[in-house]
């Protein structure tokens, strides 16, 4: 790959992002946390990601995106017993049914949007909700799936164990590598223009000759397989797959935890946001109770005075020391300054 | 001056429909504000009553600049508005509607039982929801709405649409009654020659910029120049 | 054939007085949509809220911990009772207010940001209700001559229920009249119908929108004491409540008054006839509902336009 | 098609009471008249005089309290509601539109016998001088004319122009005052009618003179 | 044969009949243009002859084809572009994303997650070129948001020019300009019709009578009258009215 | 909609039992690796109490029993000389917290051992992690019979009745005071689900005949149609297996409708903070339970009026069996690592596998003893019903019975296969 090509792949904040996260193991512990999590940091990374494919670029606001990081937990578990206890085809058993249950949901839901977009992807969850917290022969009900291993990595010749969290770790990074690429690469592609294009206005991207409902089924797809991948991994690191995370509380709080980030304008909204969740949940929340409610009121707060969240503050940050983006352009990011 | 507007330029989100728009109007005076469907009247009214305010240029009313005041504070000011849509609250009673319209201002206040004189029709309507009436039924509610509000000065946009001659010419007598009691009156209308002969000036309005402005006989005489700007 | 219908009437009572309990919260809902089209997701923490202080009103470890409100306590339960159907919506109402001057910021723009804002105040809400209260279930006690159930053939009926079908057609009532009687509710009619010619008449549309908002808060807080004793006290139960109060708009169209209370007595049979004969899947009753009815139904309102529109 | 008259308003009655107990008559409208050929209509009268009840009642939009209304030859009422605009239509302005209450079901009613509207009745077109509409709209209504349909015209003559265009281009007049409707064949004769003169006011002094 | 022709369209939403029978024909390589006072249903029957409703009844013939009912992105695809009266630009996208993203060859690629549109360097030529022809020239990377309301319009028929379009259906281009923007948008529609058959829907009749081969007048959902700007004008009271006086 | 809607992740407030140490919430400068001064070295029990979600209230009720023994046994100078230090933290009622409270109590607090559950759920999520580890965990009080069956682990121990001894108890009592004809209620997940089959077949082994089995989704609050039902059938019994704030409600419900003597109820078990509050009727029907505050035993009165001094005012004014299994299990622990002079995890398992507990030390009728293939404890199991005649407001319970060990075993820990010890990964936290 000539050198250009590298730069369209790879840009400064993800090889910053990169380093943060790749080298994370080795100074969590340092810093007074722990390995577990990290390693919860680094799915819900992943799985904010995916909301902000819908959220973010597509302005689809899924309310219930908890469902699907559930579903592919139970999936991984499932397809571990019952189909083979190996990682590879786990991973795969996770994102495919999320990937199917996603695009049935997406099927009944793609010509919907705003406020009852929302409304369906809630009754959606809700409905896979009471479903996983009823099926108790398949599901394990409201006890969960127990006893989901840690498969480990084979490599054909060789296999490494991922018992531990660190090790798990390392894998979770990589699809979170894998992933940011992707999806990276997808933001900028016709693909990913024409997503947000929709999110800007659907009818006249209708207008240009695009199947705007096909698009949107595609992204909703796209964005339940990632949860779902993220959904597997969870299921690794908790070693079962439990409802809780499918329910209505946990699918907004990422839609808070994204939104707080800036998932509204930036890419890397959601990883601000999940650290600032994650971290404000370990040390707010070794002080307070209610650690909870400041989380609500910030979000409160920046829903009145800042929509654009961290990622905005820290825009206007730059704005002002006069680092217009023009000068420099490391972060051609979906600036949409003004835009809203 | 009662009223009185300067370049203003208003916009609907980014469509701009006024450019620059200058009227005045004394106390007492009846204005007739003329022109072609999307000239820009009803714009102008709706920048008066701070319901689309004006970006650029002042609105001063009774001594005081409204361009950016809120429009609960327009109306309590003294100003009143006879939509041309009328806006009658149809699932009201006629009674309920007017009482909605009450409000006292450091103008002439007016009874309920002034408008059964003006509208002698209203009187036996008071009971009836306002989804039966008749258009030109609720065109007198709407009159009648914006003067019980005590008014300096009335917006009237196309009040004589849809209703009888005889009442049209009940409302051009209430107009030239108002003119009487110092009230001014800003009179947007399609029938021009009713308009001007109740009118002391007239503005003519086309692509959201005044064209003509001048007293209002000059117009009703002048039939060239009439026929030029109104087609009549 | 006679034997079935016969076990079903108390199902249909059932049904009745949680449709009843529906329409009136769903009232208040749609009255927000309509007069500043915001889809209040904070109505089921409101109606919680309202059911917690009239816990607070009504016994000793319902969290008042001031010892000179032992006066009160000593009052006998009905009186205590009538209080708190008062007091306790009246406090929700200032809530209420506090919520609807946050709104502010979020009038005119995408109605997500309203729904966004009122989904953390839901949060932030449930929150509070967490750390003065505590995560534990409470009970509503109630005054004796509303408890307790009767016979009457051979079912078994309960007072309470009745009470609350009751109560519940008496606020409808009075809900009803205030509307289409009193020159206020003439007021929030016409400012839902067209807020703009009301603020032209020179009515100040922000106390409007903020009375509005109380008073809706008012309506959830009340529909939450009477859900109370059938329903429970807790932190959460506020999701409960939301979801029957959209659903039941939904249905009934957006200003259309006796479309929510014929919806809503609608929503309340669904609850009572799954829970009746298949009481596992109950609770997805409504979720069904709700998919069925935003497939079906979303266009063509009874109703006004709105922010409900897709 | 030769016998059938185009409109034919047979016996209509239609009454507006208020009043649960007592209940008194607050408005009566009676018609009973008949149209045969194509033509142009003219149709005057005060306000609430029941002019848009009139429209509504043959439009079908509003149920009769007596008689009924044959369009074509078909009972207007008999046919499904969102048909019936296929015989008769009704251009309203947009504030003036009311609901109505469907009585009975659409499959129990019959479909329409023609494909396009036969009856077309404007209530209150609006006659703006200045963008130069006036024109075309007074061609269509001869067009319609010309083929074979009947054009209804309300207007409230507010400007000498207006009696101007009344008098050129309808063909027979029905005035309408207080529920009661008359007829006339010519404009001369509707200005006989002494309520005619005292509804038109002034204009009518401007007209004769 | 004409280019685009509409037969019989019916189209009624809930009780109300907004188009009744409406039949039209646009020659090639003509500009029509539909005017009518507002509400008349000028912007439904627009929005049925390029594909947003359905009409209930009737057929819209494109080049001989039926295209009656076609969803608005098979319409667009059989060379048929359209620009909005609410100025539906993506806001966030700078005019050459703006226009980039209207070009066939994009759409095609549309479904590509890995391409790199930024870096196709054929497809921002192509989209430079149509921003030169519509006179935003340099202003490739400024966002649409930060464009003047003239070059925003401008903008918006670019995006309709962008699909290489047989037929281009412009709605009230000129809402909202001033008397020099509207002179320059003339002038920017008489380039561009060398090379595409162009509809206008406008109540600004002087305008419209300047441009136009061909004009129908709609009113209550029906064309009420249609011809040559000539005959048009010979009507009395047309000649009579302030547009009969300024034209 | 359900209860398991929960939240709160968090670390509640980490309370040091020793006076006037500061709690280490972050930063490097606690971190303490270095185990080589074992002998000074605090003994750090990870405390896993439910404080919100379905079972708030006993997480509270049990956690006041832990702590009770810890500082008891601190009072005493401490275990081996060392102090006890305890870290707690909620687990809200859910699986998904339990994990990752269990990872951090092990691998960011070094925790010598885990204590607390309530429900099986979240037992399991933290007991599989403690396996991974090989920590130590007591299960308090999750009573789902799966917990010593088919989920049991060789570091988890059961404390305890399971659904199934409570319903051995109960059944044969119930069939031959009421009758035959049996309805079942239970709440819809693991706990309820194993615990009516259980009871079920206890009852048909006896003659009982079932009219109807109804399933509570988690979280129901209106029981109405429920009851209606009940009225329906006209069961002689019906056999309830419903928990938490469900149950607490449901009863209120029976209760306000007349329902709560005829027919004849069998709760399975009514834990103390579930009934605590609402006055003697409440607790109508029989139940089982593994003590009372009111037995007639040694060493009772002492031990309440120890928890009344420590706890003068707490909500619920005596302990109840859930404060009990807490104490007791701890009591426990302290005493083991006492005998076995550390912390290493497989001695410890191995003094515990087995041992036997006299009844005047568990202020029980019976002695218990801890089974050493299945790690439940075995121990009386007492039949009680709603008191009529209450001695105070406290006395709610009327003692029916005091069932052995033995007589009340349950079937389902047969089910359970222990993992090797080689399976278990050897954990000592020094």
């Amino acid at each position: 790959m000539d050198p250009q090509g590298i730069k369209n792949w790879f840009t400064a904040p993800m090889l910053v992002s990169f380093l943060v996260f790749g080298t994370m193991p080795f100074w969590i512990e340092a810093i007074g946390l722990y390995q577990y999590l990290g390693l919860e940091v680094m799915i819900w990374v992943i799985f904010a990601l995916a909301v902000n494919l819908l959220l973010g670029y597509t302005g689809l606001p899924s309310f219930g995106h908890g469902a699907f990081l559930g579903i592919g937990a139970y999936a991984f578990g499932l397809t571990q017993f019952n189909v083979a206890a190996n990682l590879w085809i786990s991973l795969l058993g996770a994102v495919a049914v999320t990937a199917v249950l996603g695009g049935l949901v997406a099927a009944f839901i793609s010509h919907r949007r705003g406020i009852y977009f929302a409304l369906m992807t809630i009754a959606c969850a809700q409905i896979f909700f009471f479903i996983a917290s009823k099926w108790t022969d398949v599901t394990g009900g409201e006890d969960g799936l127990l006893n989901i291993a840690r498969l480990p990595i084979d490599l054909g010749l060789a296999e490494i164990s991922i018992k531990s969290n660190f090790n798990l770790y390392y894998l979770c990074f990589a699809a979170y590598v894998i992933i940011v690429a992707g999806m990276w690469r997808l933001v900028h592609s016709p693909f990913g223009k024409v997503i947000s294009a929709i999110k800007q206005n659907d009818s006249r991207v209708a207008f240009l000759g695009y199947n705007v409902w096909l698009y949107k089924w595609l992204i909703f797809t796209l964005s339940c397989a990632v949860s779902g991948l993220a959904g597997a991994l969870f299921a690794m690191a908790q070693e079962g797959a439990y409802i809780n995370i499918m329910s209505l509380q946990w699918s907004g709080i990422v839609i808070l935890i994204v939104l707080i980030g800036g998932g509204f304008i930036s890419f890397w909204g959601p990883v601000l946001g999940v650290i600032f969740y994650f971290l404000a949940r370990d040390i707010l929340g070794a002080y307070t109770e209610a650690w909870l409610l400041w989380f609500g009121l910030t979000f409160m707060v920046m829903v009145m005075f800042k929509p654009e969240g961290l990622a905005g503050i820290w825009q206007d940050g730059q704005a002002m020391f006069g680092r217009r983006k023009a000068a420099v352009e490391p972060c051609p990011e979906p600036n949409h300054a003004g835009g809203d | 001056m009662m009223l009185q507007i300067d370049n203003i330029e208003t916009f609907y989100g980014e469509t701009q429909a006024l450019f620059g728009v200058s009227l005045e109007i004394a106390p007492g005076e009846v204005v007739s504000l003329l022109g072609p469907n999307g000239a820009g009247k009803t714009t102008t009214l709706r920048s008066i009553l701070g319901l689309t305010p004006a970006q650029n240029g002042r609105i001063n009313f009774d001594g005081k600049v409204i361009t950016r005041a809120q429009s609960h504070d327009i109306a309590r000011a003294g100003i009143g508005w006879v939509p041309d849509d009328r806006r009658i609250f149809p699932t009201l009673t006629v009674a309920r509607n007017l009482a909605i319209g009450r409000k006292k201002t450091r103008f002439r206040s007016w009874s309920v039982k002034e408008m059964f004189e003006i509208f002698t029709a209203l009187e036996h309507l008071m009971p009836r929801e306002c989804e039966n009436l008749s258009g030109g039924e609720m065109q007198m509610v709407s009159i009648s709405r914006a003067l019980l509000g005590s008014p300096g000065l009335v917006l009237m946009d196309e009040p004589s649409q849809g209703l009888a001659p005889k009442i049209v010419q009940d409302v051009m007598k209430t107009v030239t009654r108002l003119k009487s009691e110092g009230i001014a009156v800003l009179l947007v209308e399609q029938n021009a020659q009713s308009a001007l002969a109740v009118s002391d000036r007239a503005y003519v309005m086309d692509h959201g910029q005044v064209v003509h402005q001048g007293p209002a006989a000059e117009l009703l005489e002048d039939a060239p120049m009439r026929e030029r700007l109104l087609g009549v | 054939m006679v034997d079935f219908f016969l076990g079903l009437l108390p199902h249909l009572l059932n049904g009745v007085a949680l449709g009843l309990l529906f329409a009136l919260l769903s009232l208040g809902f749609m009255l927000i949509i309509g007069v500043m089209e915001v889809i209040n997701l904070a109505h089921g923490s409101l109606f919680a809220l309202g059911a917690y202080f009239a816990v607070m009103l009504m016994g000793q470890d319902g969290g008042l911990p001031f010892a000179f409100m032992q006066a009160y306590y000593d009052l006998p339960a009905i009186p205590r009772y009538i209080i708190a159907l008062i007091v306790a919506p009246a406090l929700v109402a200032v809530v209420g207010m506090g919520l609807e001057i946050c709104l502010r910021r979020t009038y005119g723009k995408d109605p997500l940001y309203g729904l966004l804002l009122t989904f953390g105040a839901a949060l932030v809400l449930e929150e509070i209700i967490r750390e003065i209260w505590g995560p534990a279930e409470y009970f509503l006690p109630l005054p004796k001559a509303i408890r307790g159930g009767f016979f009457f053939g051979d079912m078994i009926y309960s007072n309470y229920r009745i009470f609350a079908a009751v109560f519940a057609m008496a606020m409808i009532g009075l809900l009803w009249a205030f509307l289409n009687r009193t020159p206020y509710g003439a007021v929030i009619k016409a400012g839902a119908h067209d807020s703009e010619m009301v603020r032209v008449l020179g009515y100040n549309l922000s106390r409007l929108r903020l009375f509005v908002f109380a008073f809706g808060a008012a309506l959830a807080a009340i529909a939450g004491i009477v859900m109370a004793p059938i329903w429970g006290v807790r932190p959460h139960v506020g999701v409960d409540a939301v979801i029957p109060a959209f659903v039941v708009i939904v249905l009934g169209g957006v200003g259309s008054f006796w479309g929510a209370v014929s919806a809503g007595l609608l929503v309340g049979m669904v609850v009572a006839l799954t829970a009746a004969f298949l009481t596992e899947w109950s609770l997805l009753s409504m979720y069904l509902l709700l998919l069925v009815v935003v497939t079906f139904r979303s266009r063509g309102f009874a109703g006004k336009a709105s922010a409900l529109k897709a | 098609m030769t016998d059938t008259p185009l409109l034919r308003v047979n016996q209509v009655r239609k009454t507006y009471s208020m009043g649960l107990l007592n209940k008194q008559v607050t408005f009566d409208l009676r018609a009973d008249f008949s149209i045969e050929k194509p033509g142009i209509v003219g149709v005057m009268g005060p306000n609430g005089s029941g002019k848009t009840t009139l429209f509504e009642l043959i439009t079908g939009s509003n149920n009769p309290t007596e008689g009924q209304v044959l369009v074509c030859g078909q009972d207007i009422h008999q046919v499904r509601s969102d048909q019936r605009d296929r015989l008769a239509i009704h251009y309203h302005q947009s504030y003036q539109v009311r609901h109505f209450r469907k009585r009975r079901p659409n499959f129990m009613l019959r479909p329409s016998s023609t494909d396009y509207p036969m009856v077309h009745l404007f209530d209150e077109p609006q006659f703006n001088t200045q963008d130069g509409y006036i024109g075309f709209m007074l061609d269509f209504f001869r067009r319609l004319r010309d083929e074979g349909r009947l054009v209804v015209l309300c207007v409230h003559p507010n400007e000498p122009f207006h009696l101007q265009i009344m008098r050129e281009i309808c063909e027979q007049y029905i005035f309408v005052q207080k529920g009661r409707l008359s007829q006339a064949p010519d404009f001369d004769t509707l200005l006989q009618n002494p309520d005619v003169t005292a509804y038109l006011g002034d204009l009518v002094g401007g007209q004769a003179a | 044969m004409a280019l685009f022709e509409a037969q019989h369209l019916h189209k009624r939403f809930a009780d109300q009949v907004v188009l009744e029978d409406i039949t039209l024909a646009f020659e090639e390589n003509q500009i029509s243009g539909i005017m009518g006072p507002n509400g008349a249903g000028k912007t439904t029957c627009f929005n049925v002859l390029t594909g947003r409703y359905k009409p209930d009844r009737g057929q819209v013939r494109f080049d001989g084809r039926d295209i009656t009912g076609l969803p608005p992105r098979k319409i667009a695809r059989h060379g048929i572009a359209r620009s909005f009266q609410m100025m539906n630009l993506f806001d966030e996208y700078t005019a050459l994303e703006n226009i980039v993203l209207a070009l066939p060859e994009v759409r095609a690629k549309g479904f590509s997650m890995t391409h790199d549109l930024a870096g196709d360097d054929g497809a921002q030529e192509r989209g430079a070129a149509v921003l030169a022809r519509i006179g935003l020239a340099g202003r490739e990377h400024t966002p649409a948001s930060d464009l003047s309301y003239g070059q925003r319009r401008a903008l918006e028929i670019g995006i309709a020019l962008a699909a290489e379009p047989r037929m281009l259906f412009l709605d009230e281009p000129t809402s909202g300009l001033g008397s020099d923007a509207t002179a320059t948008l003339a002038a920017l529609i008489q380039e561009i019709r060398k090379s595409v058959t162009i509809v206008i829907i406008e109540h600004d009749m002087k305008f419209l009578f300047d441009l136009a081969d061909r004009i129908a007048v709609i009113h209550w959902g029906q064309v009420i009258a249609q011809g040559t700007p000539d005959t048009l004008r010979d009507n009395e009271w047309v000649r009579a009215s302030n547009l009969g006086a300024l034209a | 909609m359900s209860s398991k809607i929960t939240r709160r992740s968090m670390l509640r407030g980490t309370a040091l039992a020793t006076a006037g140490a500061g709690a280490a919430f972050f930063g490097p400068w606690k971190q303490n690796r270095v185990y080589a001064a074992a002998s000074d070295k605090p003994i750090k029990i990870g405390l896993t109490h439910d404080a919100s979600g379905q079972f708030a209230n006993s997480g509270q009720a049990e956690k006041r029993g832990t702590i009770m023994a810890i500082q008891e046994a601190n009072a005493k100078g401490g275990v081996l000389g060392r102090k006890v230090e305890y870290v707690w933290m909620d687990t809200e009622t859910t699986p998904q917290t339990g994990t990752r409270v269990a990872e951090r109590l092990i691998t960011r607090e070094n925790v010598h051992f885990m204590v607390g559950a309530i429900q099986s759920g979240t037992a399991n999520a933290i007991s599989q992690v403690a396996q991974k580890y090989g920590c130590v965990y007591f299960n308090t009080n999750s009573s789902s019979p799966t917990e010593s069956g088919k989920n049991c682990h060789r570091v988890k121990f059961v404390w305890d009745g399971s659904g199934e001894n409570f319903s051995r108890a109960a059944a044969k009592n119930a069939i031959d005071a009421f009758g035959k004809k049996w309805m079942f209620l239970y709440n819809d997940y693991v706990w309820g689900q194993n615990t009516n089959a259980a009871t079920k077949k206890v009852a048909a082994n006896y003659g009982a005949d079932a009219v109807d089995e109804v399933a509570i989704p988690v979280g129901t609050r209106d029981f109405s149609a429920i009851l209606l039902k009940i009225q329906q059938q006209k069961p002689d019994v019906v056999a309830a297996a419903v928990g938490g704030d469900d149950f607490k409600v449901m009863r209120k419900q029976v209760s306000d409708m007349g329902l709560d003597t005829s027919p004849a109820w069998l709760n399975n078990q009514q834990d103390w903070p579930d009934v605590y509050g609402l006055g003697a009727d409440a607790a109508f029907g029989v139940f089982g339970t593994t003590w009372y505050h009111l037995l007639d035993l040694p060493g009772v009165k002492d031990f309440v009026a120890r928890y009344q001094a420590r706890y003068p005012t707490t909500r619920i004014s005596v302990p109840g069996n859930v404060t009990y299994n807490g104490y007791v299990a701890m009591r426990e622990l302290l005493r083991v690592i006492e005998e076995t002079g550390g912390t290493d995890n497989t001695k410890i398992i191995k003094a515990l596998e087995g041992r036997k507990m006299s009844a005047d030390d568990r202020m029980q009728t019976h002695d218990a003893v801890i089974d050493p293939n299945s790690h439940h404890v075995q121990q009386t199991v007492y039949l009680a019903r709603g008191n009529k005649k209450p001695a105070d407001k406290t006395d709610y319970f009327e003692i029916l019975t005091a069932a052995d060990p033995e007589s009340v075993r349950a079937s389902a820990d047969a089910v359970c296969k222990l993992e090797s010890f080689a399976d278990t990964p050897s954990y000592d936290q020094g």
